[in-house]
C-alpha cells in the first residue's frame, strides 16, 4: 500500500491534480496531491485521528516561529545577526514533519529551519543566543543562521547544500547497526536535489534501506533560480524513482498534509520499511536571506497568489471553524507569543560575545603543536591589537 | 577612464569580451535574471540572452564538467562559483578533467575555462562564505591561478584569462567587491598573467601578498613608515605563475621577506613563496621568512579580525622581521 | 510517441518482460525490453530497414573487436601494456551505439571501448600505438587504456567514473549554441550511474535539452560489485523519470537492438528532441581489467548462463539464417581479421617509446616558468640517470 | 611478531581492532566479497558479516558522508577509497563535512572517520593511478594526515588513527603493499601520531620525507655514503601534526635540509617544511633547502621513474647541497 493509499481521508482532499509516480517493482500507482486543508469540506480531527492537545501544538509552533523569525529579521537590519535565512511561508513544512518524530528521532535541517528547532522545543532564549552569537550560544558563534543542539537531537546543517543528505543516511545507518529504534529524518530545498551528493545520498539509501526519511521543502526557488531552471522534471516526488523508492507530494502550506504524511513515512520506517522521500510543495514568502532581494526575479503578483494559501492562516481558519479554539484564544496565544519573545530578545541584547580564543576551540579533540602555536599568537597579539572586536 | 567598483570592473570586462568574441558565454547560479549575488554579471542577460549568460541548477560539478565540454568545443565559457567555498562539490572536475584534459588528449582537445569564484573573508560570512582555497589549485598542475586586488587588474587580468589558452581559476576578493573603486581604463585593457605589481617600494621589509591583503599590508606599512621602518608591497596578482623576477628582486634589496595571505598557514601558498626563497635567495636574507596567515582552523564567524592577517600583525611581524 | 513505440518490429521481440517507465509529463508508457534478435522468428533485415552492406559492417567490427581484443591481453600480459579492460561480451553495445552516429558526432566514451574505436574506421594499428605506447601514440603514452583522437571525434576517457558526462552535455549546449547539428553520444557503466556527476549532468541536460545521448552499458558489475548492490532501482533506464527524459532499456547483446534503439534516439535528438537515456543490458564476460580476478566474486555458472547470449554468435547465426552471408564468407572474414592484426602487432612490437620530455608536453599551452625550468632540470638529470627507461 | 607484507600489517590492523572493538566498520568500494583492489580487506565480510563490512556503491562522496554520519553516531568507521585519485568526488564532504563538523557543531558533534587510500607512484598506473594529493589534506585544518612506509609502521599507526577521536586521512603508498615485507608485531601495537621515525642517522645532509620515497631516499643515502658524504633519512610519517622536533634537531646538526617527496613541488607538502625551517632554523641553515619532488605536470604514464624523486634525483640534491 502505498502512503496515500494508508491515509483515505486526504485522497478525496486534492487540491490541484498533480500525479506523481511511486513505486518501480510490481505496479504503478497514481497518487494525488495529499492535502487535508484543501477541499470544501474539511475533515473533522477525529477523522484524521489527530488530537486537540497536538492540533494546538502545532498552530502554536507556526505562530512562534512566524513570530521569532520577525524578530530575528529586525535583529538582523539592527546589526546584531550576521545573516539569516527566513522561514516565512514554509512555517508548516517545518512544523509538520518535526511534529510526526519521536523526541530520539535526529533532524539534520538545512539552514532555514526555524519551525523544527521551536517544535522540537528548543527554547527561544537559546535559539537567540545561537543567531546573536552571545557567550551562551550553543555553537559559540563559529557560524552563522544554522542551529543545532545535541540534546535536541538537531545536527547543525552545513551551508554547502545537499551535503548533509550522506551524513544522515550514515547516521541511519549505524542505528541500524546499533538495533536503536530511531528514525533520521532530513530536509532540504529544491535546489538541493540537483547536487550529486542527494543522488549519492538517496542511492546509496535505496541498496542499504537505513531508517532515514527525505524531505524536500521545495517553496519553487534556489535563491533566484526558480524551479522549471533547476530540473527537467516536474515534481521533485518523482526523482525516487531513480533509485526505486516511494515518492510523495504534499501540499507544504497544509501542516496536516505535512504532519500526517511524514508520520505514516516514519512509522513504517520505523519498522524496517525503506526510506521514503517527500516532496513538500511550498513558496517562500520573503527573500532567500537578508542579502537577497527577490524583487529582481519574481513578480508580486506570484508572490501574492501564494499569500492566499498562507500555512498559519489556513489552520486557524480550520482550528476555529472545528472548534479547537476560538478568536478570542488565538488573540491570546498571539500576544503571549508576542510578550515572550520580545522579553528574551530584550534580554539577549545585554549579552557579551564569545572569548576570542574560542576561534580555537573544537577544530580537534586534540590540536597539532601548529593550532596551539597559533593560540598563543593571538594570544600575545591581543594585547597590542587595535582591531575592534565584535 | 571610468571610477568603477571591483564589481563594476569585473562586469565591464565581461561584457566587453562578450561584445567582442561571440565565443564567450557565462554560467553559474543566479547570474542571470539576478545578474549574480555580488552584481557582477548584471545586464548581461538582457544583453546577451539565456543562451549566453546561463542560469544553471545547484550544481557545482556540472557547471564547472558543462564548461569544460563547452569549452572544448570552442567556446570561452566563464563559470561562476558563487562562493569559492561551494567549488569543493565541483574539485573533482576541476583536478581530474579542466587541469588535466589538455594532457590526456595530447592536446587533442583543450579546455580554455575561467572559474571565476569570490574569496576571502572580512564580510562576516562565517565558515562557509569566507575561504581562501587557492593553494589547492595551486598544487594542481594545469591550472592557472590569478586574484586580482583593483578594480583595473580585475578587468586587465580576467579579459587576459579569457584569451589565454589554458583554464584559469579567477579569484575575486569579495570584500573589494563594492569597498574598492578607482579609475579603469574603459574597452580593450589587458594585464599580463604572471606578473606581480609593486604597490609600494620600500628598503627594508618585502611583504608579499595579494588580494584584498594587500590594502592590509599597506596600512602596515603606513604605520611601519611611522615608525621609520621602510616597507615595499608587492602584489602578487598571479599565483601560477608567479612572479619569481619580482620576488627575487625585493628580497634581493631588503633581506627581510614577510609573506601574508589570509588562508590558514599549513600548506598555504605562502609556504611555496618562503620554499622558492630559501632555496634560490637563500644567501640575500637577513632575517626568518615570516608567514601571516589566516589560522590553521576553519574560518570563524565571530572574531573574524582577529583571524585575518590584519594590519596588526602584519605590523608586528615587520617588527620581528627588522628584529625589534 | 516513445522510442519503442517508433520501432514497431521490435516490440514484438520481447526476450524478457521489463517494465521501465517513460515519459512523465502528459502520461505513462509501459515499455518493452527492446531486443531484435531475441524471438523464435527473427525479423528480415528489410522489415528492419538496414542494409545488408550495414549489418555485414556491424559484425565484421564486432569480430575484429573481439580478436584485436584478445590480441592486447596478451600484449598486456607480455608486459608491453600497462592495463587493459578488455571488451569480451559487450562488442554489441560498442558497435551497435556507433553505427547510429555520423562521423561529425561525437562520443565520449570510457576505458572499456575498443568496439566504438574501430567501428569509426580508427586503424588497428593507430589502437595499438596507443596501448603499447609507442612514439606513434596519438596521446603520447601520457595515460594507459584509453584512446581518443580528435579526427575520429573521440574524446579520451577520464578514469574517474562519470565525470565525462558534464562534459559530453557542455559539448552538446556549445553545438546547440553554434547550431551545429551534431549529436554527442556519452557511454558508461552502471557503476557510473551511482556518481553524483551522472545526476548532475542528466539532470543539467534535462533543463537545457542539448543534443545529447546518454547510454549505460549495464554489464551488471562494477568491478566485483554487483548491480544489485549498486542501486535500490530494478533498472537504469527508470532513473531517467528522475529528470522528464525519456529511458529505454534494449538488449545489449544484440547489437541490431542497440544499433536501431540508438538510431532512433539520435535522430529525433538531431532534430532537436530532448536527451534520452538509452540502458544496455549486458554482461562483462572477462574481467574487470588486467588487475582483476573476477573468480573471487562471481560463479562460473553465471559466466556460463551468458556465453549462451554471445553477441557475436547471435548476429552470425543471424546474418547466415537470413543469407546475408554464408558460413564460407564468416571463415574468411575471421581469418582476414585474424591476419590483419597480427600483422599490426609485429609492427608495433618493433616500435621505441616516446621521447622523455612528453612529460612536460600538453600540460599548458603556455606554461609557466616552473615547468619549463623543471623540463631544463629533467634534461640534465637524464644524463647522469641510472634509472631504467621505458 | 609474524612477517607481513605492507597489505597484510593494514589487513591485520583492521581485524584486530574489528574484534577488539564493534564500532569499527569498514565500507568502500569492492572490499567486502573481493577483499579490496590491493586485498587490503581480505576475509574481514567472512568474519564480521555485511554490516560491518559494507560493499558500497560507485560513490566517493557518499562514501565518506555516510561514514561520517556513522561516525557522529557512535561508530569508528574507516571509508577505503580505491586510489586517492579518486578521493575528490568525496573532497567536498572531506573539506565541508568531515574536517569541519566539530567545529560547526561546537563539539556537539564529532566525526571520527579514518579514509584509507592508496597514494603515490611506480606501478605504472598512469595519471588517474598513482597521484600523491596529500598537501590538500594537509592545507585543510581540522583533518590529520598519516602517511606510513613500513609494514610495522602501517599497522601501529592505522590503531592510532582509529582510536583517534579526529578524522584521519590514511595514505598507504600503493608500491609497498606487496614489495616490503618486514617482522609486525602481533595484536596490540600502536605507533603514536605525529612522532617522526629516524630511518638512519648521518651529519652531513638531512633528507626529509614520508611515504615511498624513504626507499629511495636510502638508497640515495647508502651511495652518497661511497662518496663519503653522511646523509640522515627522516621519515616524517604524519604530516599533520608533523614533528618539528624532529625536523630541527636533523636541521639543526646537518644544517642541509633536502625535502623529498612524489607529489608535484608547487605548494607541495615539502614547501610548508621548507618555510618552516625558513622561519624557524634560518640561522641552522648552511646551504639552500632543496625539494625533491614530481613535476608540476599530471602523472604521466610512460618514463614514471624519470617522474618520480628517484635515487639519482635525490642523490644529486645530496651533493647540490654539500656545494658539489
Ligand atoms: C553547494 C552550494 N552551492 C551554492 C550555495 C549558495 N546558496 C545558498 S542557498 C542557495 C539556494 C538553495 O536553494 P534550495 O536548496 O532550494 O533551498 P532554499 O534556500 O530555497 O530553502 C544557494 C545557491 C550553497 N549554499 N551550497
Ligand atoms: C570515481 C571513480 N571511483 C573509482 C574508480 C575505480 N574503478 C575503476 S572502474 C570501476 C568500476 C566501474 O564500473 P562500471 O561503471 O559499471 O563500468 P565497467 O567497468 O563495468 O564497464 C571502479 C570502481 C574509478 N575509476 N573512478
Ligand atoms: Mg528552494
Ligand atoms: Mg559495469
Amino acid at each position: 500500500m502505498g502512503l496515500a493509499e494508508s491515509l483515505p481521508f486526504v485522497r478525496t482532499r486534492v487540491r490541484r491534480k498533480l500525479i506523481i509516480c511511486n513505486r518501480i517493482d510490481g505496479h504503478w500507482g497514481w497518487y494525488e496531491f495529499i492535502a487535508v486543508l484543501g477541499g470544501k469540506v474539511l475533515p473533522d480531527p477525529e477523522k484524521i485521528g489527530v488530537s486537540s492537545d497536538d492540533l494546538l501544538k502545532m498552530y502554536k509552533a507556526m505562530v512562534l516561529t512566524r513570530v521569532l523569525d520577525r524578530y530575528i529579521l529586525r535583529l538582523q537590519r539592527m546589526g546584531k545577526v550576521a545573516l539569516y535565512a527566513e522561514s516565512l511561508g514554509e512555517e508548516a513544512v517545518e512544523v509538520g514533519v518535526t511534529q510526526a518524530l519521536q523526541p530520539r528521532d535526529v533532524v539534520f535541517p538545512t539552514y532555514r529551519e526555524l519551525g523544527i528547532y521551536l517544535t522540537r522545543g528548543v527554547p527561544v532564549a537559546e535559539i537567540l543566543d545561537r543567531m546573536t552569537c552571545t557567550v551562551d550560544d550553543p555553537l559559540k558563534g563559529h557560524e552563522f543562521a544554522i542551529f543545532g543542539d545535541k540534546r535536541f537531537n538537531i545536527v547543525p546543517a552545513p551551508t554547502p547544500v545537499s551535503t548533509q543528505i550522506p551524513l544522515a543516511v550514515g547516521y541511519a545507518m549505524a542505528a541500524k547497526l546499533k538495533g536503536e529504534k530511531m528514525v533520521v529524518l532530513t530536509i532540504f530545498g529544491d535546489g538541493a536535489t540537483s547536487k550529486g551528493d542527494f543522488h549519492e545520498g538517496l542511492n546509496f539509501a535505496s541498496v542499504h534501506k537505513p531508517p532515514v526519511v527525505f524531505v524536500c521543502r521545495n517553496n519553487q526557488y534556489a535563491i533566484s533560480t526558480h524551479i522549471s531552471k533547476q530540473t527537467g522534471s516536474s515534481t521533485i516526488a518523482q526523482k525516487a524513482v531513480a533509485y526505486g523508492l516511494e515518492g510523495v507530494r504534499v501540499d507544504g502550506n497544509d501542516v496536516l498534509a505535512v504532519y500526517l504524511t511524514t508520520k505514516a513515512a516514519v512509522d513504517r520506517i520505523r519498522e524496517g520499511a525503506p526510506p521514503v522521500l517527500i516532496e513538500a510543495l511550498t513558496y517562500r514568502m520573503g527573500a532567500h536571506t537578508t542579502s537577497d532581494d527577490p524583487k529582481r526575479y519574481r513578480t508580486e503578483d506570484e508572490t501574492q497568489s501564494w499569500a492566499k494559501l498562507d500555512p498559519v492562516s489556513r489552520m486557524r481558519d480550520y482550528l476555529i471553524s472545528k472548534g479547537v479554539m476560538d478568536e478570542e484564544a488565538d488573540s491570546v496565544l498571539r500576544s503571549e507569543v508576542e510578550r515572550e519573545v520580545a522579553a528574551e530578545v530584550e534580554k539577549v541584547l545585554q549579552k557579551s560575545g564569545p572569548d576570542p580564543l574560542v576561534i580555537f576551540e573544537d577544530v580537534y579533540s586534540d590540536p597539532p603543536w601548529t593550532v596551539l602555536e597559533q593560540m598563543e599568537e593571538l594570544k600575545r597579539m591581543i594585547g597590542i591589537q587595535r582591531v575592534v572586536r565584535r | 577612464m571610468t571610477v568603477m567598483t571591483f564589481a563594476k570592473a569585473i562586469n565591464d570586462a565581461l561584457r566587453y569580451e562578450m561584445r567582442r568574441d561571440e565565443r564567450v558565454v557565462v554560467l553559474g547560479e543566479d547570474i542571470g535574471v539576478n545578474g549574480g549575488v555580488f552584481r557582477c554579471t548584471e545586464h548581461l542577460l538582457a544583453e546577451f540572452g539565456p543562451s549566453r549568460v546561463i542560469d544553471t541548477p545547484l550544481s557545482e560539478s556540472a557547471i564547472i564538467g558543462v564548461a569544460i565540454g563547452m569549452a572544448m568545443n570552442g567556446l570561452r565559457p566563464i563559470a561562476e562559483i558563487q562562493f569559492s567555498d561551494f567549488i569543493y562539490g565541483g574539485f573533482e572536475q576541476l583536478v581530474s578533467n579542466l587541469a588535466k584534459v589538455r594532457y590526456r588528449s595530447a592536446s587533442h582537445y583543450f579546455a580554455p575555462v575561467v572559474v571565476r569564484t569570490p574569496v576571502g573573508g572580512g564580510v562576516r560570512g562565517g565558515m562557509y562564505h569566507s575561504q581562501s582555497p587557492e593553494a589547492y589549485f595551486a598544487h594542481t598542475a594545469g591550472l592557472k591561478v590569478i586574484i586580482p586586488s583593483t578594480p583595473s587588474d580585475a578587468k586587465g587580468l580576467l579579459l587576459s584569462s579569457i584569451r589565454n589558452d589554458d583554464p584559469v581559476i579567477f579569484f575575486e576578493p569579495k570584500r573589494l567587491y563594492h569597498s574598492m573603486k578607482e579609475d579603469v581604463p574603459e574597452g580593450e585593457h589587458t594585464v599580463p598573467l604572471g606578473k606581480a605589481r609593486l604597490v609600494r617600494e620600500g628598503d627594508d621589509v618585502s611583504v608579499i601578498t595579494y588580494g584584498a591583503t594587500v590594502y592590509d599590508s599597506l596600512e602596515a606599512a603606513e604605520r611601519a613608515a611611522q615608525e621609520g621602518v621602510s616597507v615595499e608591497v608587492l602584489d602578487l596578482r598571479s599565483l601560477v605563475p608567479y612572479d619569481w623576477d619580482a620576488i627575487s628582486k625585493s628580497v634581493k634589496k631588503t633581506g627581510r621577506p614577510v609573506i601574508v595571505h589570509e588562508a590558514p598557514r599549513t600548506a598555504g601558498f605562502g609556504a611555496e613563496i618562503a620554499a622558492t626563497i630559501a632555496e634560490r635567495e637563500i644567501y640575500s636574507l637577513e632575517a626568518p621568512i615570516i608567514r601571516v596567515t589566516g589560522y590553521d582552523t576553519p574560518y570563524p564567524l565571530v572574531h573574524e579580525r582577529l583571524y585575518l592577517p590584519n594590519p596588526d600583525r602584519i605590523l608586528e611581524a615587520v617588527r620581528r622581521s627588522i628584529g625589534q
